[in-house]
């Protein structure tokens, strides 16, 4: 077997040189780039075993009402594999039920972090171009998930980042401008591209006919920093709001899954773990060694990613693990309790007349308590990156979110309600129906989308020939609304 | 006492089973050369690059081959014994396979030998670490020190990641030697 | 210079055969030990390097709230070098002024911790002995700090447990029975003789004369395990108080430095790492390696402590280390602002008329919100040896917090006060003037005591030979009091 592991380091190599053969640059069909480094791509497509379906909404009935009179309080499930992420993007409630190109509640910039056809298109056209108009508008041009395009350049094979709002982000940041990024940092930044906070930047060009068009630009709030307290002064200094809350009527921010920016304040950050070290683990197949593509929970793979650095068991260290989970659980619990409340107590107080001047400092609290509740635990992994960073910002939601409960009830007082108890929204339906939410009505034409003008999308894309049907095999439909 | 010659009696043989049994391993990977203190001997095998490349980056590189620490440095039989279940592990997990992960961990016999070098080259300086644990002793041919000198320092020799993730680029290793030689 | 070394060993290893000479049994007196092991007894003296007072109750005026009607509302200071431990008690306003060896505030108790002549009296007389009567009782008994005596043995100089009532709460909680302690865990658990959470438990016995005597037992509170909420069960099931709220009427809890306790949690303590390999690293002289007996902040000795097992400099260590402080303090200054108020607008809902119905929820949160946070805290370095678990228990403290006002602003408002406004206790002095302390008399009375019954105990102490002059050499007056 010694003179078999020789013969596989002599294919290794022979493959690497391969590597320089034909692959389109931005070719967005992972299975053309599948053809020489079969490995990876063998691995990349293992994303598709992770499939299951969380309910976030259901998991915690505190998150419709927080999120009352937004996307997220239709239809918010955890993570799945990459595999599935233009599926999951299509079939999300939030995406609603478009009926041609310029209907639909989303922009186009709901594709940014889906697909490998992204940097394609911008290629093509141009990335204001690609940032203009409805989501549905582009439904048959991005047709693949996260492929290799998204990572790598296809001569070199180098890592390389495909998304220009990171780099522009970095260089206005500043304690890292991309000019100065090391291989160890692309590591992690090919994942930034995506796993950080944004939000979209009305941003106005003129299109190659002339016309007048705003696009809705993707974009870090990094210019202060990284930090919760730099991003929610640089969103206040530009009185930005994401969405009016339809029970307190804060004026809402809403924190996407900075998982680069929370995890560089812990102890792996800090000693320059990549996201990739254990993501993406290398993994030995006789003489052979690649980085494993399956992106997914290292827990599931501890011998390659965890104990290549640690000693003990794992066991132990699976027990560590567990221990910060049950303590962001714990605070998170809290805080949504609290906040959910405050919102609830706040419409209360409208309904009884309060004035504006009586709710200013409250609205406040309210929005500052949220979008750090919000930062704190979107990435979902933050409880294990960043477990000190998650508990401390849970902690000040907690006590911001408090604040507003006691000024509240001194409204309330004034109103003679200081005994006022919220309603029951033990449920995702009752609290749904608390938001004033059409459930089934958002469902029902989910479905007729579905059967409809998704079908002339793959079709569309299919004639275009940038539809991988490799990408496509056999997925199931699941939803959280699919019974 | 009668415990260790029955050691040393198993010991010698598999040292003929090791040799015997893996006899085509002993062409393919140069297996007689263990028998030097030469570190190249270790990386015969490219699972032990990395080892090799942070030892040479290691305070010891100068100080102490990879046998000086990993071998009993008191008696050439109990050298012998040693080698043969190393040389016999080795071959078998070549062989089967038995190491796929990345994550080769020592074995509790394999750090009882290198605590033991590490003393014998140390004792001087450890010789206080070396009276305080005898009141706590519990077992009594024990290491003279129980707890393992690299529990404190964590980097020696090998540095604290040692696998693919420290030395990616370091398969071949060997491969540089043999053009260089 | 290896023939030097060589030189060294012998002389070392002479010692290290004389010592087997004539140490006595619980000899309290260190510079006794000190003839036999230079090294470790100078770096022991060292100790004294480490003299500022820090004023906490000034620091964070709070306290004096939070503590109204309690001893640590007078005077509380972070802690000092070892060597000064019987002088900080005993200038303590805590300790109070006793006239004779009946009077004070303050039991026998008090002096379990500060000296090697408790290991000694225990010895002589019993331990019963030891816990019964009042502080002053013993006042020319216990004459020396901590010594080689409370973690030596002196004809092995192995380490050993001379508190019995450690020894029992290892067996209650079970965890690990004493009889199973590794000579590395040992290498914790002479520091978890005093580093740990504890309440007097009362005891009757009778003496040799034949006479009842209620002994103040110290105990800790560990049978149901060593967490916050663990201990909370403990103290509630017996409806345990530890005094009774001046100004809330809350039946109160003080956690005195669980330190022990809450490293566990830590990366440190669950790696096995002892608090000995960071407060008492092996120093190099010559040929050998010692212990250093400078128990400090390992901050002041990185290259020994932290850079073995560290990679990386000492600066990023630092600063991460700084880090973990800040968050601590964020969260810390919020829980000592909601839970001062907490206590303040309950003694106005008292005020108003509230009854024993309305209040009784609203007190149990506020004792367990107080006893949350001092836990998380009082070990003063839990921010470093288990960040975590100090955030989440902070956490926890400030949500329960937060309840009771929120219920006290319902309370309040039924008694029409729903607007009161806190009064002022912006400094320690306006804090304790609102607990109605009698400062300026407590001060005068202790420097009586210090001028009076206290020349008396050093001259007794001298004369029964237990004084050791060493350990009181040039140490200055300093008090958080004295001008
Ligand atoms: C092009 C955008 C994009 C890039 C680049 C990207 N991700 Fe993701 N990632 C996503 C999306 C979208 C999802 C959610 C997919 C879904 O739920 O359908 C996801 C999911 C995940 C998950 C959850 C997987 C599971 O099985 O639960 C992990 C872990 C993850 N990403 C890590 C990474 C890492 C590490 C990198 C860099 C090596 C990376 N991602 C790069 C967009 C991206
Ligand atoms: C800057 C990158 C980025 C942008 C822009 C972005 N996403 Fe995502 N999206 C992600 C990442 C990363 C994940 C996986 C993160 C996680 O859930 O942990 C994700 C997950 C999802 C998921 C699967 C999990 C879920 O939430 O149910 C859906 C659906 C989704 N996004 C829809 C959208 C929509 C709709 C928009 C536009 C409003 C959008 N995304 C914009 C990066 C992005
Ligand atoms: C030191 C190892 C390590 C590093 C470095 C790391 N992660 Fe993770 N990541 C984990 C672990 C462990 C989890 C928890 C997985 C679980 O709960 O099953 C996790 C969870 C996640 C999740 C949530 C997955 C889910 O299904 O909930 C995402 C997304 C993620 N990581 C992305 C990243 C990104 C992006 C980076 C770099 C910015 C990164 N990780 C760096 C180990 C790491
Ligand atoms: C989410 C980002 C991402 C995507 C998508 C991605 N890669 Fe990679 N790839 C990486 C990273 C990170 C590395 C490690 C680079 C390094 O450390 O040298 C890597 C390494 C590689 C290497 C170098 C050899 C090795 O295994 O370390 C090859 C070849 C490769 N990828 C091929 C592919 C192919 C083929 C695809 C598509 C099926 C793909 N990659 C998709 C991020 C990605
Ligand atoms: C490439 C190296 C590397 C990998 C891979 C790695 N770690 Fe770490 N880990 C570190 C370093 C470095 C530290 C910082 C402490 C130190 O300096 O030793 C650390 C610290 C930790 C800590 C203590 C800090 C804390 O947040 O509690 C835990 C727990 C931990 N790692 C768990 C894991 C787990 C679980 C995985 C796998 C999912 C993992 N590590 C993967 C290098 C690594
Ligand atoms: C025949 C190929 C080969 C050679 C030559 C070789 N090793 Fe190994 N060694 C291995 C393999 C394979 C493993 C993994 C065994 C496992 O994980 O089950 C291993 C594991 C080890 C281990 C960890 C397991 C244990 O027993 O503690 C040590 C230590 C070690 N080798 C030291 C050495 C030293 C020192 C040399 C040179 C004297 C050497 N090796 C030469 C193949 C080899
Ligand atoms: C200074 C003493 C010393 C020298 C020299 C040394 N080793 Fe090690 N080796 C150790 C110690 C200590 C460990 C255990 C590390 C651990 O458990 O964290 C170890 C562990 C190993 C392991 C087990 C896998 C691992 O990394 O834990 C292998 C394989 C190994 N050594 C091979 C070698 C080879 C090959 C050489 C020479 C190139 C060598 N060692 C030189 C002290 C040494
Ligand atoms: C073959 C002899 C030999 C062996 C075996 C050996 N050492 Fe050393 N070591 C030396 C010499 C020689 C030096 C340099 C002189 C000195 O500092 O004492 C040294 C230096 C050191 C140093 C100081 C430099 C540094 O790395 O910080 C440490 C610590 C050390 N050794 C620990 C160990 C440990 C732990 C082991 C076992 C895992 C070990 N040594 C095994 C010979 C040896
Ligand atoms: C509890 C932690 C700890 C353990 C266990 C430990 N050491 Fe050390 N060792 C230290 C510290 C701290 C120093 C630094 C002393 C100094 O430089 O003042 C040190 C210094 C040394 C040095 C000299 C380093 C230099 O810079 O010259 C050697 C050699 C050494 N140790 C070997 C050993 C050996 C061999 C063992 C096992 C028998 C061991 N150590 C176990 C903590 C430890
Ligand atoms: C006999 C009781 C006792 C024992 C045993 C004890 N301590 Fe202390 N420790 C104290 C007291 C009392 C103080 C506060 C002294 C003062 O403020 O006057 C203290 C203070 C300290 C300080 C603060 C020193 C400074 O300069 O700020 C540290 C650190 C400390 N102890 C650590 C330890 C460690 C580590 C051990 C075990 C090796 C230990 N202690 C054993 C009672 C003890
Ligand atoms: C179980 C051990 C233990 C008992 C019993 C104990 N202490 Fe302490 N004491 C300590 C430790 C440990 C410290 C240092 C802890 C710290 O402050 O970080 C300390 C510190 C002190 C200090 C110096 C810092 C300060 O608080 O100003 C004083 C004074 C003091 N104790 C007085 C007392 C009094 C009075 C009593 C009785 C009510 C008492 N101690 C009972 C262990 C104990
Ligand atoms: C607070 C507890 C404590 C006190 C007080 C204390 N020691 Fe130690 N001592 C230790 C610990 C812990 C060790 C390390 C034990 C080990 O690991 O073998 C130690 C080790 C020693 C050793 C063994 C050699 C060495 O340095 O490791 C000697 C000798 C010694 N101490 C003497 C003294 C003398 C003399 C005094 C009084 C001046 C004293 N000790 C006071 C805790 C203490
Ligand atoms: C991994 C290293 C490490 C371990 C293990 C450790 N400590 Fe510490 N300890 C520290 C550091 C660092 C600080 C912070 C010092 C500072 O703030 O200057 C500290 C602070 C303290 C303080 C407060 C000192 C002050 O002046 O505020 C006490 C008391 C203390 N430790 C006692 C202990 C005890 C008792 C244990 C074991 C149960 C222990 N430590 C274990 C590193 C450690
Ligand atoms: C005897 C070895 C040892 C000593 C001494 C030590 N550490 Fe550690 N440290 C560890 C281990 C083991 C971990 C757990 C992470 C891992 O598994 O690598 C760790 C983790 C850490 C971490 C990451 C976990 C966290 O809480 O953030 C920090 C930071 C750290 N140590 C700082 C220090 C500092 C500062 C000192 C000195 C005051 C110190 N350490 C002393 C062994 C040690
Ligand atoms: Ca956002
Ligand atoms: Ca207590």
């Amino acid at each position: 077997s010694i003179n078999k592991h020789k013969v596989e380091q002599q294919a290794m190599n022979a493959l690497a040189l391969n590597s320089l053969a034909d692959i389109k640059k931005f070719e967005s069909r992972s299975s053309e780039w599948g053809k020489y480094y079969p490995r990876q791509y063998d691995t990349y497509r293992q994303t598709r075993q992770s499939d299951k379906i969380e309910d976030v909404l259901k998991k915690d009935p505190a998150l419709p009402t927080m999120w009352a009179g937004y996307g997220f309080s239709k239809d918010y499930n955890g993570p799945r594999g990459h595999y599935y992420m233009v599926e999951d993007n299509i079939n999300s409630l939030r995406t609603g039920a478009p009926v041609d190109d310029k209907t639909g509640p989303m922009p186009t910039a709901c594709w940014t972090c889906k697909s490998a056809d992204v940097p394609r298109y911008m290629n093509e056209k141009s990335e204001l171009d690609f940032f203009t108009g409805k989501w549905a508008r582009l439904g048959d041009e991005i047709v693949n998930p996260v492929g290799c395009a998204d990572c790598h350049d296809n001569e070199t094979m180098a890592l390389t980042i495909t998304r220009p709002y990171l780099i522009r982000a970095m260089d206005n940041e500043g304690s890292l401008p991309y000019a100065d990024a090391t291989y160890q940092d692309k590591r992690s930044l090919v994942c930034a591209q995506c796993h950080s906070e944004y939000y979209f930047k009305p941003t106005e060009w003129t299109d190659p006919e002339g016309n007048e068009q705003v696009a809705k630009v993707v974009t870090f709030p990094w210019d202060n920093g990284f930090t919760v307290e730099a991003m929610e002064t640089y969103y206040d200094d530009r009185e930005f709001k994401d969405w009016t809350h339809k029970i307190s009527k804060t004026p809402m921010l809403k924190a996407q899954h900075p998982g680069y920016e929370i995890y560089m304040t812990g102890a792996h950050g800090l000693n320059n773990v990549a996201c990739v070290d254990c993501h993406m683990p290398y993994m030995r197949e006789g003489g052979v060694k690649y980085s494993s593509h399956n992106v997914a929970s290292p827990l599931d793979n501890m011998a390659n990613s965890c104990m290549n650095c640690h000693r003990g068991t794992e066991k132990e260290l699976r027990e560590t693990v567990e221990r910060k989970l049950e303590r962001k659980n714990e605070l998170n619990a809290m805080a949504t309790s609290v906040i959910s409340r405050a919102h609830l107590e706040a419409g209360k107080a409208w309904e009884l007349g309060a004035t504006e001047d009586e709710m200013a400092e409250i609205l406040t609290d309210i929005r500052h308590a949220q979008w750090r509740w919000d930062y704190s635990i979107a990435s979902h992994g933050s409880f294990f990156h960043a477990p000190e960073e998650t508990l401390r910002i849970l902690g000040s939601a907690i006590n911001k979110g408090q604040d507003a409960r006691l000024k509240l009830r001194i409204v309330l007082a004034k109103y003679d309600a200081a005994d006022y108890v919220v309603p029951d929204f033990s449920t995702k339906e009752k609290a749904q129906k608390l938001a004033g939410l059409p459930y089934e009505k958002l469902v029902d034409d989910k479905m007729k989308f579905q059967n409809g003008l998704r079908k002339e999308w793959v079709e569309s894309g299919k004639q275009k020939g940038l539809y991988d049907p490799k990408a496509w095999e056999n997925i199931e439909f699941k939803t959280s609304y699919s019974k | 006492m009668e415990k260790n010659n029955i050691l040393k009696c198993i010991a010698i043989g598999s040292v003929i089973t090791a040799f015997g049994v893996f006899g085509y391993v002993v062409n393919a990977s140069n297996m007689v050369s263990y028998l030097s203190e030469d570190p190249k001997v270790c990386i015969n095998c490219h699972v032990m690059n990395t080892q090799y490349a942070t030892w040479q980056h290691s305070s010891h590189r100068e100080r102490a081959t990879c046998v000086q620490c990993h071998l009993p440095q008191a008696s050439t039989v109990d050298k012998m014994i040693a080698k043969a279940r190393d040389g016999f592990n080795h071959s078998v997990a070549m062989t089967l396979r038995t190491y796929e992960h990345n994550t080769i961990r020592i074995s509790e016999d394999a750090s009882r030998r290198i605590q033991g070098s590490c003393i014998s080259c140390h004792k001087e300086l450890v010789s206080q670490m070396i009276e305080s644990n005898k009141s706590y002793q519990t077992d009594p041919d024990g290491p003279l020190v129980e707890r393992r000198c690299w529990d404190c320092h964590r980097l020696t020799s090998h540095g604290s990641t040692r696998s693919l993730t420290t030395t990616p680029n370091n398969l071949g290793v060997k491969e540089l030697y043999n053009t260089s030689r």
